[in-house]
């Protein structure tokens, strides 16, 4: 399943000559470290021919003088000291390449997220820690080995995860492209809440009736296959290979279904109906909505007479002609194969009835933004007319309070929720349009009509008289009876305290991360950022890609947006997955692992570690072999391989041992060597740098894919090199994004724990972080734990561990 | 509420015999109910309905349902329909009778029918023993069960009646306890719109014989226990159709189109007819 | 949809459930006490009365409560119940 | 147009066949039955005849299954029949009772061959007349008739019908291997000779009728299924309506008497023999079957020895023809039975021939009497 690109380049053996490239970054790292002493520093290295400092390395004429250097001055490796590499790495192997040197030969010496920003305020110390890093860097280089990336074929099907509009556009755009698309929804309908909200912003159509053509696309096309009442349950397999289980949830009611509803007509049971946030009624046989999609009806089998498995009513049977009511069915488990997954799960919105002092859930007249969305809507239960609750009459006055659950740490979430200024104006109008007479306060923090078009609304809504009112109400009290509602609070322009009556109070609630998100992060190994959207793999220049290959996002799941923004991603994300699977083919990284057969004593622990099932053990000659494409590249096997029969391309035990040493050449006593992997712990460390957390600059990162990479004799080695305390950092436990690479860290250092206390040492010189992508301050924190450390370890200690660990030096 | 009016299903019965002479909760009276509500349902021609039954308690139904019926001798229901089905092919011809007269005395004249796929709808009232002489083991009766002839318990494997049925070749068979009504009257309107030999084993209370003798003390004990094991499993193997204590599998095991006896004879008879012109 | 339900349904469009009207045959009736058990809205309870077959028939409890599945004229072996809609008042 | 049901014409053909056109003659639709020795040629005969004219021929599981679907077919409306021998023929007692309990029209026929059990398949007998009269439980009337040739096999099947439809109950057609194998000359007589009888319908509404009502002749109407009547049938006693009185001393007595009576008090209309030379006989030779034939040439040469020899052939055998047997032996010194068992119908013969001496000449397992065995026995006793 796949093949190595012909020809192999022949290891290079000839002298190794590097050259060496410092970034200032205009003044981002230049600000607080001397480039230049560094370059300088770095010209006196083993191996490295020559050794230089530019503005700007990753603009063009920085790239063309490496491309330059390495024809002219003959390099074989380059190093460059600039940025992380999680941002550029891939710029500079294109150069390298692009000069016919293998990319693999290209290494990189990260000070900026992890050194000048971190450590704005000591140039000295940041110059130092710069010097060490890209010595570590050259020392790598010198042992790096040309290598060639296997290709795997990409399935060429989609599967996209969520049935909102996001979800629906990305189907579309990738079934019109001529891709199969698995369109899961966890609802009985697709449509998501845009199918639920009245009037969209800034143009004021009809939602449905935009939304559903768009719809009923989906439910027509034959490219998309619908499995709504359905989650996903199972992923297996990586980037152009995924195996998914969905579990499909019976409707009892089969495709005959001809959504005549003469069903609901007899059906006994009458519930909320949650399409309606329960203010209109259904039945225990019902569709949500009059344009579901699939129209096929469904029962609630949680109400149903019938849910111990005996029928005691069959109304609905009886009604249905066409037979297709079938208490029979049950949860079925579709397999699926597919190349990419968009995630399109959408968000959910902030339950208002924590915040006791606006009565949402005590005062039946204080409704939320997505009550007021389905009482105003021509389909909803009042059939669009606006009636506060008590009396079923229109209000005199409707009095808006903005960011009900946004912006703020106490009451609710921290960030902005995007859409609810631009939502209120809306609703505000909308009320103007059908009831001029009723008056509409808007209470808010300030404004945000960022949008094309939004500013217009924005004054229009000022011009209809409605009445904005800077600063939320301290406090809703109910008039007991009227059931008037009094709005207390200050208005912080005019500094004074107003008391307003109003009708009816509609809660502008924000929008936060799905409950279940944390189920879809662990199925598919997604990132989340701190306030629990999924995490894109980078901000700027991959906003719509997860880390993990394969994988896009489309919509609210990614962070709070509104319609336009969730369809343009979405259609970004459909564009994203059909670059690979016009590909046909995905490149995996030449981080695979490379075995000596002639080692193997065919203990066969590597097979148990492997998480992806990737190295077969042949019984017969006692030899393993490993699947490539399978391989996942965590190198947890090279870790675990007691007789180095195995080691990890690129990250090979020779390489990581080098940089052990060239950490530890110099006042090991007063360093902290740290093994962070690529994906959590290191991108943390590169968060508190760019959110420019200041920490002591006595670390030094040594980056590994995952964490379980690392070997306990790189640990033991460092000790015996004299360093002063050693930190492993990876990814939480059932975040690792090896599937469960890190549970082997965790055996591994508990390990080295048990043996430091045996032999006498003080445990606490070796710590081991879990870290994820958003925990830059945790990192930092970290950092500042290990500095009091390092500060506590007696010269004996050292010695002592140097003394403990020494067969580590007999090295490989 | 009212009292002392006319159940909507007593113009489906013989009123001079009701109340019929079950036991409390004998699940004879659901089986005869569920077989009225379907032809209540089909709203069946019932000049053209004749209800056919052998001994036992449940061999009575034929004398309630308001038809043209015959309660025949033991075990003979079947043979004494086939006559009465091909010498009238018009005729809907129903047995309903018990597992001891279908299976034991009868089971011959059963798996025959079954084979011929003559058009006779059966229904049998499964209640693992024989009710009317006193609660004697019969074919049905489970390993271990406690009869009045198996006072130390049943070392006779019993029939599995939906297997038997299928594997005999019978067009359709289902199997529901009196506790699924619903489906089972469903699966009677299916059966009398059906060709060919159809088979429902009903499994049925005997809660003053059978179910007192094995540690069921009430008719409700019993339903209670169809409703706790009862698995609906449609067009499962019929040979795994377990009846066990933890697990009852209902459901309809087979629905094929299959040409009838009848059918087939009457072709024949026309095809020699026009054979006879010919010469 | 997961967020909470707070307000209860407002439209006027839902039609209100018949009114059941509950027969019972008592003397019909031999105690088996299906009706009672499998009610799904536990409409029924055992009565105190004899009847004329020297058992307990059902009685009602509360007949709005019931929603004329007629399940227990379904499972009821003696034809002693059946279920009926209330002819309506006026109200309709 | 189909093929013919009635072959009028002179045919040769054994009894089995002739016994077959007889049934399809009387209007016979429905045949069920089991294979056995020496009948078999009757279903082989109906299978390849009934379906040329639209009758139902059926071959069952067994002999209880084939009286059960002719029972079930004569409800149905059509007459029907089946057709044994001894095995099959107790077999059959079970469902014999259930058409005499329920009053249903049928035929039932039986060739008699060597018993008991399995017995002598392909030799004749008489070992089953007594079995024709108390073979089911229960007290009963029953009609049975005995060919002795051919041509009777052909019309006292035809008669069988028309007693059975006549008295509502199952009719015994009780030959024996020789007539069912024996080849002879059969004359299919026209239509207009043929006497064909059909039950008696109800005179009443179908609110009305009562199944087991009898008229003043005690047999009572009988409706088919699918004619709208709704009425029921059982094995049990039952009332005029039809239905289960078993706890009724005086429904069981009624039911049961009138069952017996409709045949006795009707004798005298349903029994038929044959009388040669009985005028002055003082030999009287009483026979029935294949051994009237070799008693009738036995008696001839008698008198051509002199000896006055008569021969009552009995044609009927249940009910018993008492009378006529009375008066044909009061003035006679001696009385001849000649039987195919060990002496069955002697034992009738004597209840009612008090004043002479009667005996019997039993004869088992081979060929049947010959004139000469009979003729010594007359000379015995002259």
């Amino acid at each position: 399943m796949s093949e190595k690109k012909e020809p192999t380049p022949k290891p290079t053996n000839d002298e190794v000559r590097i050259g060496v490239y410092v970034c200032h970054c205009g003044l981002n790292i230049a600000g607080s470290v001397d480039c230049a002493e560094v370059a300088k520093f770095a010209a006196t290295l083993p191996n490295v021919v020559l050794s230089k400092d530019n503005r700007y390395t990753c603009s063009d004429q920085g790239q063309d003088i490496i491309k330059k250097d390495i024809k002219e001055q003959k390099l074989n490796r380059v190093v460059v000291a600039s940025c992380s590499p999680r941002l550029h790495e891939p710029t500079f192997r294109k150069t390298c390449e692009d000069a016919g040197l293998n990319k693999y030969l290209f290494e990189m010496a990260n000070i900026r997220e992890q050194c000048s920003w971190v450590h704005l305020y000591d140039r000295k110390g940041g110059t130092e820690k710069a010097k060490d890093l890209v010595k570590v860097a050259v020392a790598k280089a010198a042992l790096l080995q040309p290598a060639e990336e296997i290709e795997v074929p990409i399935t060429r099907k989609t599967l996209v995860i969520g049935g909102g509009v996001a979800g629906i556009q990305a189907a579309l755009d990738l079934a019109e492209t001529g891709y199969r698309v698995y369109l899961v929804e966890k609802e009985p309908s697709i449509g998501g809440m845009m199918a639920r909200i009245d009037k969209t912003f800034p143009t004021m159509d009809c939602s449905i009736c935009i939304l559903a053509p768009k719809m009923s696309d989906a439910g027509h096309n034959s490219d998309i296959e619908l499995l709504t009442n359905s989650e996903v349950s199972e992923v297996k397999g990586y980037i152009g290979n995924f195996r998914v289980k969905v579990l499909k949830k019976p409707r009892y009611v089969t495709k005959d279904c001809s959504a005549c509803g003469e069903c609901t007509k007899v059906c006994p049971i009458v519930a909320p109906n949650e399409f309606d946030v329960g203010l209109a009624a259904r039945h225990g046989i019902y569709t949500p909505f009059a344009q579901a999609v699939p129209s096929t009806y469904i029962i609630d089998m949680n109400l149903c007479l019938n849910k111990d498995g005996v029928i005691v009513c069959d109304k609905c049977m009886k009604a249905c002609e066409r037979q297709a009511v079938n208490f029979e069915m049950t949860s079925e488990t579709v397999e699926l194969e597919v190349g990419t997954i968009v995630v399109a799960t959408g968000a959910d919105v902030f339950d208002p009835s924590t915040l006791p002092s606006y009565g949402y859930g005590k005062y039946p007249n204080v409704i939320t933004s997505l009550e007021f969305e389905r009482l105003i809507n021509a389909g909803g239960p009042s059939g669009g007319r606006l009636l506060r609750l008590t009396d079923l009459q229109i209000p005199k006055r409707v009095a808006f309070v903005q960011c009900v659950g946004s912006r703020s740490d106490r009451n609710g979430r921290l960030y902005c929720s995007n859409v609810c200024c631009m939502n209120t104006i809306k609703d505000s109008l909308l009320i103007k349009e059908h009831w001029p007479e009723t008056e509409v306060y808007v209470f808010y923090v300030d404004i945000r009509a960022y949008g094309k078009g939004f500013e217009d609304l924005y004054k229009r809504a000022r011009k209809e008289g409605v009445k904005f009112i800077r600063g939320l109400p301290a406090e809703i009290v109910e008039d007991k009876k009227t059931r008037d509602l009094l709005l207390i609070g200050e208005n912080t322009l005019q500094k004074e305290i107003y008391k307003i009556k109003a009708g009816m109070v509609v809660l502008s609630i924000g929008l936060e991360p799905r409950k279940d998100a944390e189920m879809i992060q662990r199925l598919l190994t997604l990132s989340r950022t701190q306030d629990g959207f999924f995490m894109e793999a980078h901000p700027k220049l991959r906003p719509v890609d997860a880390a993990t290959g394969g994988i896009f996002f489309a919509g609210c799941a990614e962070g709070p947006k509104d319609i336009k923004d969730s369809v343009t991603q979405a259609s970004a994300a459909a564009a994203r997955a059909g670059i690979l699977m016009a590909k046909g083919k995905v490149t995996v990284e030449a981080i695979t692992p490379i075995y000596s057969p002639d080692k193997c004593k065919g203990c066969g622990l590597c097979v148990k570690v492997c998480p992806y099932n990737a190295i077969t053990f042949d019984k017969a000659s006692k030899k393993i072999s490993v699947i490539e494409a399978a391989c996942g590249g965590c190198g947890t096997c090279a870790a675990e391989c007691p007789f180095d029969a195995l080691t990890q391309s690129h990250f090979t035990d020779d390489q990581l041992e080098a940089q052990v040493d060239a950490v530890t050449e110099q006042d090991a006593d007063k360093k902290t060597v740290a093994f962070c992997c690529n994906w959590c712990s290191y991108a943390g460390a590169d968060f508190a740098g760019v959110s420019r957390m200041q920490y002591p600059p006595n670390v030094r990162i040594i980056r590994t894919m995952c964490s379980g990479r690392v070997t306990p004799k790189f640990v033991e080695r460092a000790f015996a090199k004299g360093a002063a305390a050693v930190l492993v950092a990876g990814c939480h436990l059932g975040d690792c994004h090896y599937i469960n690479a890190n549970y082997q860290t965790l055996k591994r250092v508990e390990k080295l724990w048990k043996k430091m206390e045996q032999s006498g040492l003080d445990k606490n010189r070796l710590q081991l972080l879990w870290a994820s992508a958003a925990e830059g301050e945790k990192f930092a924190n970290k950092i500042r734990e290990m500095q009091t450390i390092v500060d506590g370890v007696k010269s004996e200690e050292i010695e002592k561990a140097k003394k403990v660990f020494e067969k580590a030096l007999g090295g490989s | 509420m009212v009292e002392e009016v006319m159940h909507p299903f007593m113009k489906y019965l013989r009123s001079e015999m009701i109340p019929h002479i079950w036991c409390p909760g004998c699940g004879n009276g659901i089986v005869l109910n569920c077989f009225v509500h379907a032809l209540d349902e089909l709203q069946k021609d019932l000049d053209k309905l004749v209800v056919v039954s052998g001994i036992g308690c449940i061999g009575r139904t034929a004398g309630y349902v308001n038809a043209d019926s015959f309660h025949t001798t033991h075990g003979r229901a079947v043979a004494f329909g086939t006559g009465v089905k091909l010498a009238n092919p018009e005729l809907e011809v129903v047995v309903i009778s018990g597992d001891g007269d279908l299976f034991a005395i009868g089971g011959n004249h059963f798996i025959h029918a079954a084979r011929r796929n003559i058009g006779l709808k059966v229904i049998c009232a499964n209640n693992f023993n024989y009710g009317m002489t006193g609660g004697q083991q019969g074919p049905t009766t489970p390993l271990e069960a406690f009869t009045t002839t198996t006072p130390y318990g049943n070392i006779e494997h019993p029939f599995n009646l939906v297997h038997l049925a299928a594997a005999s070749g019978a067009a359709y068979v289902a199997r529901w306890t009196t506790l699924h009504v619903r489906r089972l009257t469903m699966s009677i309107k299916k059966m009398l719109q059906k060709e060919g030999f159809c088979f429902i084993e009903v499994i049925s209370p005997c809660p003053e014989i059978f179910a007192r003798r094995n540690k069921m003390r009430t008719p409700l004990e019993v339903m209670e226990w169809y409703k706790r094991a009862s698995v609906v499993e449609n067009f499962s193997d019929p040979s795994k159709a377990e009846i066990s204590p933890q697990r009852l599998v209902v459901g309809e095991f087979v629905d094929v189109e299959k040409v009838s006896y009848e059918k087939l004879l009457h072709e024949k008879i026309s095809q020699i007819n026009e054979k006879a012109v010919n010469w | 949809m997961p967020e909470r339900i707070t307000h209860s349904p407002i439209d006027s469009k839902q039609a209100k459930p018949k009114k059941a009207e509950i027969h019972l045959i008592k003397d019909q009736c031999k105690g088996c006490g299906y009706c009672i058990r499998f009610c799904p809205k536990k409409v029924l309870e055992e009565s105190q009365e004899i009847n004329a077959r020297g058992v307990r028939p059902p009685k009602i409890v509360d007949e709005s409560k019931c929603i004329i599945c007629s399940f227990c004229t379904a499972v009821c072996p003696d034809f002693a119940i059946f279920v009926t809609e209330k002819p309506c008042e006026g109200g309709c | 147009m189909s093929k013919k049901a009635l072959l009028t014409g002179a045919y040769f053909m054994n009894g089995d066949i002739a016994c077959a056109e007889g049934a399809i003659a009387a209007g016979c639709r429905f045949f069920a039955g089991y294979p056995i020795t020496p009948a078999t040629e009757i279903a082989e005969h109906l299978s390849e005849r009934m379906p040329e004219f639209g009758g139902i021929y059926i071959q069952m599981e067994d002999e209880i299954a084939s009286i059960a679907a002719v029972i079930g077919a004569s409800y149905a409306g059509l007459k029907a029949m089946t057709a044994t021998s001894g095995p099959g023929f107790s077999l059959m007692q079970e469902n014999i009772g259930l058409a005499v309990m329920t009053e249903t029209p049928c035929v039932i026929v039986d060739i008699m061959r060597g018993g008991p059990s399995t017995g002598q398949p392909t030799l004749p007998g008489q070992q089953d007349v007594m079995q024709a009269k108390w073979g089911s439980h229960g007290d009963y009337g029953i009609i049975a008739l005995a060919p002795s040739s051919v041509q009777e096999m052909f019309d006292l099947t035809v008669e069988a019908f028309a007693l059975s439809e006549i008295y509502r109950l199952p009719v015994l057609l009780m030959g024996d291997e020789v007539v069912g194998h024996m080849w002879e000359k059969v004359v299919i007589p026209p239509a207009a000779q043929i006497k064909i009888v059909n039950r008696k319908k109800p005179h009443q509404t179908p609110d009305k009728y009562a199944p087991f009502m009898p008229d003043d002749d005690l047999v009572p109407p009988m409706a088919c299924f699918g004619e709208g009547y709704h009425f029921h049938a059982t094995g049990l006693t039952h009332n005029e309506q039809g239905l289960p009185k078993t706890q009724s001393s005086e429904v069981q007595s009624k039911l049961v008497r009138r069952l017996c009576d409709k045949i006795n008090m009707n004798a005298d209309k349903i029994i038929r023999y044959e009388e040669v030379l009985l005028g002055d006989a003082d030999v009287v030779v009483v026979a029935y079957g294949i051994v009237a034939r070799a008693a009738l040439s036995a008696v001839r040469k008698a008198r051509e020895a002199g000896i006055k020899a008569g021969l009552l052939r009995l044609v009927t055998l249940w009910p018993f023809p008492e009378s006529r047997v009375a008066r044909a032996t009061e003035h006679a010194k001696a009385v001849v039975v000649p039987e195919m068992n060990c002496g069955q119908m002697v034992r009738e013969v004597e209840r009612v021939a008090k004043t002479v001496p009667v005996s019997s000449l039993s004869k088992l397992g081979e060929d049947p009497h010959t004139p000469k065995e009979i003729l010594e026995v007359i000379k015995r006793c002259a």
